[in-house]
């Protein structure tokens, strides 16, 4: 199971956990399963099939490519945070 | 930018002519860093631009200790510094020609052009003032001499006639022990309009150290250049002294009427002016005690 | 409708004959009549630079002066610098010493520094940045330009006495100051 | 591959050549965009809004159209409307219908100098006379200007469909967004906390201050393709963004990036490109747009300004434990401020246990902001790096050391949650403790020195690239980033680097959209990293071509082949070992030409830390500030052209010292710019600025083949910190808002000065 760090806004629908564990072999399937655990999250993080343009995601300490297709460890620490650019 | 034509007269009587034909549809450009900005910018819509940087009346330096100097309006900036009797006799109004802008500005703007834009913040006005300089002015009915300190009388206006023309400065010779100085505060180190710009001139009695005689003007601290008369009679005959310099430079506060603008608050202004009418007198001071050995 | 007239000048040592309409600058008549663009456009107003070229002698910002102006006159612009087989002292340096980033402000400044160089071989640092204070420049925080300057100075000195010396000279408020007294010492 | 390369000595990387484009530069022949022109070409002009909050009645055209010389005029009503919602556009999600109407106005103008028409006429002059002849009737609106007016209840409403999570969907807002970062329990921390300083800090808006404006030159086909000619970072970006707002396939529209005078994060957005294309459509003619300077300040991306409140809080030690922090961004007219990456970069240089943060994006009548350089970044680092930097001083700690102490490493949690990887912040404050400009004695009145530390994320994102080797053995390499200071030398270097060729052997060159694969926006720092590695993938893939044919000549196999020091070589006797260039001549009887590709999305990108120096010298009689020394400590991952990562360091540190002392945007009740051209926008002059020292750390990227960290960006973030510091040190005022400008550090030294006078009174009583 991965780990999932639950950001601060979104903790109401884990009843104010920041960690969580979910399984998936990717984002996707990651998501769905936070979908299942905790009605709502689905919505939150995606935006016509794919992972929403202003979310990023970050993978064991590394900044993800790959939206719902990106590949998730049996034991990966997943953060999703604020996608941004630079000048 | 609107259509317009461009006269170049080669004498002043021709300047004067073109002038009066077109009244308010021509202007005189006798540098161009401010006019062709107000061009563009829709500000001043002339018909006819009358550039008299052509004229040679209006490029000369004359100078003679008997007749004192003759500076043509339309003498840009960098030629003003590199006279060596401006430096020797007129530092004050040098430095001044030598703030305006940068060297790329100092090529082209004049002191004339600096004088009929009737920019409070000019930075050269205050100098002229602080010499006694006077304005030769012609038009079509003849010509006059018009004290600087008179010349402007609101933001971009002066007491010039659409056909009317500033040919040239009339500034007496330095008096014995005298010189003057010119000071102003930037933020930057270059390229800024003056938020404060204070002249001075001071002529010395150094044998009991006492100030015989001085002017002291202003610049951005009001809708036009200010001659500060109370500083100035203030001086005269007085003791050199701190005491003497700080009540002329309160004087010289009581004289401003400043506005808050991107520049700088009515506040600041206030305090520099009196800031600079120290450093600037102290500075004209030292200039005069040292003329002493020069001249 | 003001007509068009024709100006004469020489322009990078080329007596040249153009057309330009009284309102049209010099930089207009440089960049869209005469396709010198290598002068560049930056403000229009006289405070960036970008536009600077030598007139008579002088360096000027050519967005200031009306093409109408510059009859009779000699004008130098940074395509005039290089010879065909080799580049001006300036430009060299300014390569060897990575002057620039985005390269928009380097013709001007390389007018503003010859125009310098024309008639000073021994600039202080103070000097140096005085002449280039009309020059804007946003990505290089003028170090490395300072330092091309001074190397050209240098190199144009050869012998004759030391070029460019960085951390020397007045410092920037003192400029007017020191400006004075070297013409009184003349 | 990745790690020997690494270990292996350098032969053109880290070395200073001569840029390849530097000729064409110094010479005024580099083409940028405004030097762009065509046969029958027309001129445009954009008409803007004398109001900054202001509903449009009508907009009558006909007399301006009726102006001779006039070919077209142009209203929103000539662009599609667009859908509501954020879209991926490269590395930025953008709301294309409020990016349309940033181009025009539709229907409400929400700034000072907002477009609102565009005029396309035989010369620039008539074009602009033909503005003066459009008739716009505006329903004038009281204007929202900062932060604190647009969240106040009952503040009047920008965008009438704007809504927020915490407000819910049915209350109409000024907020966008609001954003919250939150780690361990805040009470608990500052429990710990021996010291505590709160304060609260103002940033002025400010501008990138590129010297070249925008423009654009777009000429369209007949047959529904248009091609444009523009200074930008990113050209994909253009095409995307133009397609959008033009409602055209992205595959008609052909993007040409000219030379590009500067950006700093301004020119990775659009703005007269679509005019262009849209003109050129209605008049069938090549049509060229350019901003005067007054344009470029009103309308183009400024980046925010802010107000943040920061509390921290340290035990007697110097830990830090806790820091809470509040903090609103101006978005300008539409939502999308940088206060997202404030508020993950505020505190990232330090490990913090106990930490709150709320982020709030606001829009006010302000132009729409655009990246610029570490967007949020500065303006947060002005609030934290002047706190931490006050509890040095409570704990009596060199505020070096109190940084070190806290500083981040390899494994500290990030303000967002992820652990950093390995980083070089605390080699930054060590480089700068071991500087000759730290070790030096500063003597004289009024004199001060102060140090301040950055962090910047970096981005990654896509590239491609492609090596194209040539029968006389040299390269051309042709990339789709553009060359914003010295791009061309940096990529042909490690061309170079891998092919084992003398880097004026390698021809760089930048292409047009159709011309290579899709790459990102030169932005975030990202492009010496990702194209960088796309560079180095493309001529491994040519290298690797190569052996295949020196195996075909010596009849072995590709895996037998060895390829050092630009050498091809093989065991076994026959083979006399074959540089690139004699390999290259046999190229046709081996099979033919060689192109090496490669393209990347680039992840795990290493963030950037920078730590500044600065001395100043202040007048306590007018509050100006002398910059007298700076130097400048970045991680920068590996350098591969020296002299152009100082470049970025000292251009950085001079942008930072600009924003530090005098430029804001300056409107006046109104909600007009009043300082809209470069005489009152005062950036720096060669005469404000000191030489600047720099100190280059190379703690390389993770996983990089060569290790590079983006350099681009950092280096903005500490200087107006640093300089507030400096102050304090040097008279002994915390300045709060910036710019620190004459007027305000004036009346904080008379404010000081009565205050210790009336002490120094009632002591004598």
């Amino acid at each position: 199971m991965a780990t999932v760090v639950i950001p601060a806004q979104l903790r109401k629908l884990t009843g104010g956990k920041d960690r969580v564990t979910a399984s998936g072999r990717n984002i996707g399937r990651l998501i769905e399963d936070l979908e299942r655990q905790f009605p709502g999250f689905g919505e939150q993080l995606l935006q016509d099939g794919d992972v929403k343009p202003s979310i990023a995601v970050s993978i064991d300490g590394e900044m993800g490519t790959g939206g719902i297709l990106e590949p998730v460890g049996e034991n990966s620490e997943v953060f999703f945070l604020p996608a941004l650019g630079g000048g | 930018m609107h259509a317009i034509n461009y006269e170049s007269p080669k004498s002043v009587d021709d300047a004067v002519k073109l002038l009066a034909a077109h009244g308010e549809q021509a202007r005189p450009l006798c540098g161009g860093t401010d006019l062709i900005i107000q061009l563009r910018a829709g500000v001043r819509r002339p018909e006819y631009v009358v550039d008299v940087k052509n004229i040679r009346e209006m490029r000369r330096i004359e100078f003679s200790m008997q007749h004192g100097l003759r500076l043509g309006a339309a003498v840009p900036c960098i030629e003003v510094y590199e006279n060596g009797d401006m430096h020797k006799y007129y530092p004050g109004l040098t430095e001044a020609a030598h703030l305006i802008g940068s060297l790329q500005i100092q090529s082209r703007a004049s002191v004339g052009g600096n004088l009929c834009n009737g920019s409070p913040a000019a930075d050269t006005t205050p100098a002229l003032i602080a010499l006694g300089a006077k304005c030769r002015v012609v038009g079509p009915g003849g010509e006059r001499l018009v004290p600087v300190e008179d010349f402007c009388i609101a933001p971009g206006r002066t007491v010039l006639q659409p056909a009317e023309l500033l040919v040239e400065f009339q500034i007496p010779s330095p008096a014995r022990n005298s010189s003057d100085a010119y000071l102003r505060f930037i933020p930057r180190n270059e390229m800024d309009i003056a938020v404060v710009g204070v002249g001075a001139s001071v002529t010395l009695d150094l044998n009991d150290d006492r100030i015989s005689e001085a002017r002291v003007a202003l610049a951005a601290v009001g809708p036009t250049p200010i001659f500060a008369r109370e500083a100035s009679q203030a001086l005269a005959g007085k003791r050199i002294n701190d005491e003497a310099i700080e009540r002329a430079a309160q004087l010289a506060i009581a004289a401003t009427s400043p506005i808050d603008d991107m520049r700088g608050t009515a506040e600041f202004r206030r305090h520099v002016t009196g800031v600079l009418t120290r450093r600037t007198l102290a500075k004209a001071i030292e200039r005069a005690r040292s003329a002493q050995t020069s001249r | 409708m003001a007509k068009k007239v024709v100006v004469e000048a020489t322009i990078n040592g080329e007596q040249t004959e153009f057309l330009c309409e009284p309102r049209q600058s010099l930089l207009e008549a440089l960049r869209d009549i005469l396709e010198l663009t290598g002068s560049k456009e930056g403000c229009l107003t006289g405070d960036c630079g970008a536009c600077t070229v030598i007139v008579d002698g002088r360096p000027l910002c050519s967005c200031l002066m009306l093409g109408v102006e510059a009859q009779g006159k000699t004008i130098e612009t940074v395509e005039g610098l290089a010879q065909p087989d080799s580049l001006h002292v300036l430009q060299q340096k300014f390569l060897e010493h990575a002057s620039l980033q985005c390269g928009i402000c380097t013709p001007g400044f390389l007018m503003s520094a010859k125009a310098l160089l024309d008639h000073n071989l021994k600039p202080t640092e103070g000097e140096i940045r005085y002449a280039l204070a009309g020059n804007l420049c946003r990505c290089t925080g003028y170090d490395k330009i300072v330092r091309a300057v001074a190397d050209a100075a240098q190199t144009l000195a050869s012998g004759k006495g030391r070029g460019g010396r960085l951390g020397s000279g007045p410092s920037a408020s003192e400029q007017t100051e020191r400006f004075l007294q070297g013409q009184e010492v003349k | 591959m990745a790690a020997s390369s690494n270990a292996q000595g350098y032969r053109v990387i880290g070395t200073r050549p001569v840029r390849h484009d530097g000729v064409d530069k110094v010479t005024g022949r580099a083409k940028y965009g405004a030097d762009y022109s065509f046969p029958g070409m027309l001129f445009g002009k954009v008409l803007r809004s004398p109001y900054a909050h202001a509903n449009i009645k009508s907009i009558k055209v006909d007399k301006a159209a009726a102006l001779p010389g006039v070919k077209a005029v142009i209203t929103a009503s000539d662009l599609p409307a667009l859908p509501d919602k954020m879209e991926q556009a490269g590395e930025m999600a953008i709301n294309m219908n409020q990016l349309s109407a940033n181009i025009l106005a539709r229907g409400k103008v929400l700034y000072d100098g907002h477009a609102v028409a565009a005029v396309a006429a035989t010369s620039p002059h008539i074009a602009e006379e033909a503005l003066r002849l459009i008739e716009v009737a505006y329903e004038v609106l009281p204007p929202v200007m900062s932060v604190e007016e647009a969240m106040k209840p009952g503040a009047p409403i920008l965008l009438p469909g704007l809504r927020n999570k915490d407000e819910g969907p049915d209350k109409q807002t000024n907020v966008a967004t609001h954003l919250q970062f939150k780690r361990g329990d805040l009470n608990e921390g500052f429990k710990g906390a021996d010291y505590v300083v709160e304060r609260e800090f103002k940033t002025a808006m400010v501008h990138q201050g590129y010297i070249e404006p925008h423009n654009a030159v777009g000429i369209y086909n007949p047959d529904g393709h248009a091609t444009i000619y523009c200074s930008t970072q990113g050209s994909f970006v253009v095409r995307s963004l133009s397609a959008a707002v033009l409602g055209m396939p992205e595959g008609n529209i052909k993007v040409v990036p000219a030379e590009i005078g500067g950006g700093f994060g301004g020119k990775t957005t659009i703005y007269l490109e679509p005019l262009s294309v849209m003109l050129s459509k209605k008049t069938g003619h090549p049509v060229k747009l350019t901003m005067t300077r007054a344009e470029v300040l009103r309308a183009t991306g400024p980046t925010s300004g802010s107000t943040v409140r920061c509390k921290m809080g340290c035990a007697k030690d110097g830990k830090l434990v806790a820091a809470q922090i509040w903090m609103a961004y101006e978005a300008g007219g539409f939502p999308g401020s940088p206060v997202g990456a404030g508020a993950m970069t505020i505190v990232a240089p330090y490990n913090i246990p106990h930490l709150l943060v709320d982020a709030y994006d606001v829009v006010v009548n302000r132009p729409k902001t655009a990246a610029y350089r570490a967007p949020g970044a500065s303006n947060a680092a002005m609030a934290s790096e002047t706190v931490i930097d006050e509890l040095a001083d409570k704990c009596g700690i060199d505020p070096c050391d109190f940084r070190i102490m806290n500083g981040a490493k390899e494994g500290t949690p990030q303000t967002a949650g992820p652990p950093y990887r390995r980083i070089g912040f605390i080699e930054t404050v060590e480089a700068i403790k071991s500087s000759p400009h730290y070790k030096s004695k500063l003597e004289g009145r009024n004199r001060g020195r102060g140090v301040a530390s950055g962090f910047w994320f970096n981005v990654g994102l896509q590239s491609s690239a492609i090596v194209n080797i040539h029968t006389d053995g040299t390269a051309s390499l042709v990339i789709g980033s553009v060359d914003i200071g010295g791009t061309r030398a940096a990529q042909a270097m490690i061309a170079a680097e891998v092919l084992g060729l003398d880097v004026n052997d390698v021809r760089p060159l930048v292409t047009d959209t159709d011309s290579i694969g899709h790459t990102d926006v030169t932005g975030g720092s990202r492009t010496a990293f990702a194209t960088g590695w796309a560079v180095y993938e493309a001529a491994q893939d040519a290298v690797l071509q190569l052996k295949e044919r020196a195996a075909r000549l010596w009849e072995k196999k590709p895996e037998e082949i060895g390829f050092d020091n630009g050498q091809f070589t093989a065991q076994g006797d026959g083979v006399k070992p074959m540089t690139v260039k004699e390999l290259a001549g046999r190229l046709a009887r081996t099979g033919g030409p060689i192109s090496g590709r490669a393209t990347v999305n680039a992840r795990g990108v290493g963030p950037a830390f920078a730590t500044t120096l600065v001395d100043v010298e202040v007048d306590p009689d007018t509050g100006k500030v002398e910059i007298l020394r700076a130097t400048v400590a970045q991680d920068v991952g590996k350098a591969i052209h020296p002299s152009y990562v100082e470049g970025q360091m000292q251009g950085g540190t001079a942008q930072g010292i600009g924003w530090a002392l005098n430029e804001e945007y300056f409107y006046d009740d109104k909600g007009i710019l009043r300082n809209s051209a470069l005489l009152d926008y005062r950036m720096p002059t060669c005469l404000d600025l000191p030489l600047i020292e720099t100190c280059i750390v190379e703690v390389p990227t993770p996983g990089h083949p060569i290790g590079i960290r983006g350099v681009g960006e950092v280096s903005i973030v500490p200087p107006p910190a640093a300089v507030a510091n400096a102050i304090a040190h040097a008279v002994g005022v915390r300045m709060t808002e910036l710019p620190m400008s004459p007027p305000r550090l004036l009346k904080a030294l008379l404010g000081k000065r009565g205050s210790t006078e009336t002490q120094a009174a009632a002591a004598g009583r």
